[in-house]
């Protein structure tokens, strides 16, 4: 194959190329608060995160870290001008209370209804919730990132989840290391893919069928390495 | 981002005809009076907006603020917990003569009807007014053996509130009782419009003490001296 | 008839001596309000009103009237040591979540079973709630303040209200013009009675069965005049 | 009225064997590790609280805090959203051999039925666990053609609390992000003890600025140097 899928920080920067100017936003522990390294310049985006923080800015420097000030995924934060605190209903408000322009989260399936799965890929170990069945619920728009398949090659985009769901009919759009896909009444809506991945190819790759709406774009990110 | 809105003109120039609109104050402790004079102009130069719903706790005192609204013929609905005041006289006449629709909410109901709008809650549980005709066709469930009744959030296309100081970013602090519903009907509106004394740069409130977090605030508007109803009516102001 | 009906200040006075040291107490517009005028030396007692105001006291002077500073009742008052602001939902929450020890109301009739009517005598005019019918849930104890008689001469304390109700079941102790009564089990149960009242005097101006169980004490009361 | 208790041992004396203890808290913010430790002491000299449920939004870390509770045997349940951590042992030991239960709530949820128990509401409708495994046997009822999920409150015999600024009347202020579950907390349970690193006099506290107010406190203990979970793990310390 001639092509190479995006690395995880590649497809951050893809993801955030689409979040508009005065954006609230709530990025989910892991792959999606890479996101916000790559904010392009000259929008402001507010990050919301549903430990009680509302403008929120890049970790401190090593030694300066305030174990009170953390994010949801319990790592050091600084604030930004113009930051609030509040108590975890409110925070649970602004999520549950369409207040909020945009979620991202990762996923173990998303299936082409828009149900998401990415709680627990079994009934084995000890169980996770956190705030994800809430951030699906709400915000303006739900987007999911991820690698298109698992590490053994399976897709995680699919005609149905077989894992446990964390919502019904919750996701919009799917930022993945090889496309980018809508989901568009019941089915998946190819939207960019890698320029030289065919979409036959994408195809075998994706658990339930790709439709296509008028132009495919060329999914091209930075090199970032 | 700035939320700044440079005229109580432009404040108030979105709400339109048949429009619900939260109004934040507790008679006049709180009460957004400078914004609602400046749609009462709007209404008297052009006709609209027409036809409100508004949400307040009371109906409107004397000739001023929402009895003045009122009396301009601007409002087909009232929905709050008390219309009466020193003088109700606006809303009273019209409410006797069929001219006004009238929704009583018991206070804490509307309190947690506004809030539960802003929260993403549909719907929840009270006990107050089980067994009264405020409950009169309302769904019933008992809970550890006592009996709640079921009420739905109430949400508005617009909300006008008064705020102390704001900053940029539409952070909020709010002036000793008139905190009241203003807080709440920043959350439960679809545009929310703030008056406050004074506009500051994002960053100038202390993150400890904003009371409403910016999201919730959609434009911010600078009354340095605001109109407060109470003096107002004292000095038998007439704005009608 | 030998005796004399208590005035206002004094069934206020009466209900004072009940309220016990540190305790948290709602008191509704108009005669319960009188309460706190009367509260006995050495209690540290906190007055809540609805409207988001916790700690609070007196009438300030004339003049001196803050408007954004008052009560439900709409009166300017001063605020205590220790007081604190917050929003109508954080002050429904105190009411309806069991926070405050008491709240005291007026009332149009009380019946036998606790229930209340005092918002509304009938269908005429504009009807009008407030906060009445939240603040008879929740309270640890609610009592009405009432005169014993309309003034007409019927009966407030009656078997069944007639006039449209704010709560079922809510009431626990009734202090009137005549007697204390506390709501036992379905009955009234009386406890003090004006000392130059006869009992049988008592019950021809009480609308339900005055039920006895150990001694009724003297309602006694300051002049106050 | 002084809520002021003038030591740790005396802040956790009144909590009882199979008590449901909330304790505030996200991760290492604003959680109560020297209330939580003070009742470790007390357990390992008396055997007693046992069985407790422990309500929280994690389920403890490293060898402190509430992952000692567990280790020590404390515990019979746990109420939480996210029981993993840095280094979650103590609880999954435990999960996993069947010694400890678990009410896993999603986060939104676990918060709004707190606040739920400490505003007397019942039960709310939430869009939360809609068509997931948690909302198996839940009531389900449609609002505006959407499905929401019926959850009760979420009551406590006992809450611990971190604060920061505390007077003597229990009105508190919190630091930062760890305001988090505490003033939900204070809220919703029987007996709020609140640990502060200050207790000023009453109306020391700018009545703006209280957070919490006070009629929602029990007790105010002052620690003035508290322990910080993170920096505890990151020390290696073990309190089991």
């Amino acid at each position: 194959m001639t092509w190479e899928k995006l690395r995880n920080p590649q497809i951050a920067w893809r993801a955030a190329q689409d979040i508009q100017d005065n954006a609230y936003v709530n990025l989910g522990i892991g792959i999606p608060e890479l996101i916000a390294k790559f904010q392009p310049e000259g929008r402001h985006i507010t990050y919301h995160t549903e430990n009680g923080v509302l403008g929120f800015g890049a970790a401190p420097a090593e030694g300066e870290e305030d174990w009170d000030l953390i994010n949801a995924g319990k790592k050091a934060i600084t604030l930004s001008a113009g930051a609030s605190f509040f108590h975890h209903a409110d925070s649970f408000a602004m999520v549950r209370g369409g207040h909020l322009d945009l979620a991202v989260l990762g996923a173990y399936q998303v299936a082409q209804n828009g149900d998401l799965a990415n709680w627990r890929v079994g009934s084995k170990g000890v169980p996770a919730v956190g705030g994800a069945m809430d951030l699906v619920h709400g915000a303006k728009q739900v987007a999911v990132i991820t690698d298109h398949t698992t590490k053994d090659g399976k897709p995680k985009l699919v005609e149905k989840c077989t894992f446990p769901l964390t919502g019904v009919g919750c996701i919009t759009r799917v930022y993945t290391s090889l496309a980018v896909v809508d989901i568009d009444n019941g089915r998946f809506l190819l939207r960019e893919k890698l320029p030289k991945l065919s979409f036959d190819e994408l195809q075998s790759l994706t658990g339930a069928t790709l439709h296509i709406n008028g132009d495919v774009a060329d999914l091209t990110v930075p090199d970032l390495s | 981002m700035d939320k700044t809105i440079s005229t109580l003109e432009a404040a108030v120039a979105d709400v339109s005809d048949n429009a619900v609109l939260m109004i934040g104050g507790f008679g006049g402790s709180g009460a957004p009076i400078d914004l609602i004079h400046a749609l009462i102009d709007r209404y008297k130069a052009t006709g609209s907006p027409a036809k409100l719903t508004v949400i307040n706790n009371n109906a409107g005192n004397g000739k001023i603020g929402i009895a003045a609204m009122i009396d301009a013929g601007m409002v087909a609905k009232m929905i709050c917990s008390f219309p009466r005041s020193s003088d109700p006289r606006a809303f009273t006449d019209k409410y006797l003569a069929g001219e006004i629709a009238l929704e009583l909410v018991p206070q804490g109901t509307l309190a947690e009807r506004i809030r539960a709008a802003g929260a993403g809650i549909p719907a929840f549980f009270t006990p107050a007014s089980y067994g009264t005709e405020l409950a009169a066709g309302k769904q019933v469930q008992e809970f550890d053996g006592k009996p709640y009744v079921l009420e739905h959030w109430l949400k508005a296309d617009f909300a006008f509130v008064k705020g102390a100081l704001g900053d940029t970013y539409g952070n909020l602090t709010y002036r000793l009782a008139g905190r009241n519903f203003n807080p709440l009907m920043c959350m439960a509106a679809r545009k929310t419009i703030v008056q406050v004394s004074k506009i500051i740069n994002a960053g100038g409130i202390d993150p400890e003490e904003v009371v409403t977090p910016g999201l919730f605030v959609d434009g911010v508007v600078e009354v340095p001296d605001p109109q407060q109803e109470e003096l107002l009516i004292r000095t038998g102001v007439e704005y009608a």
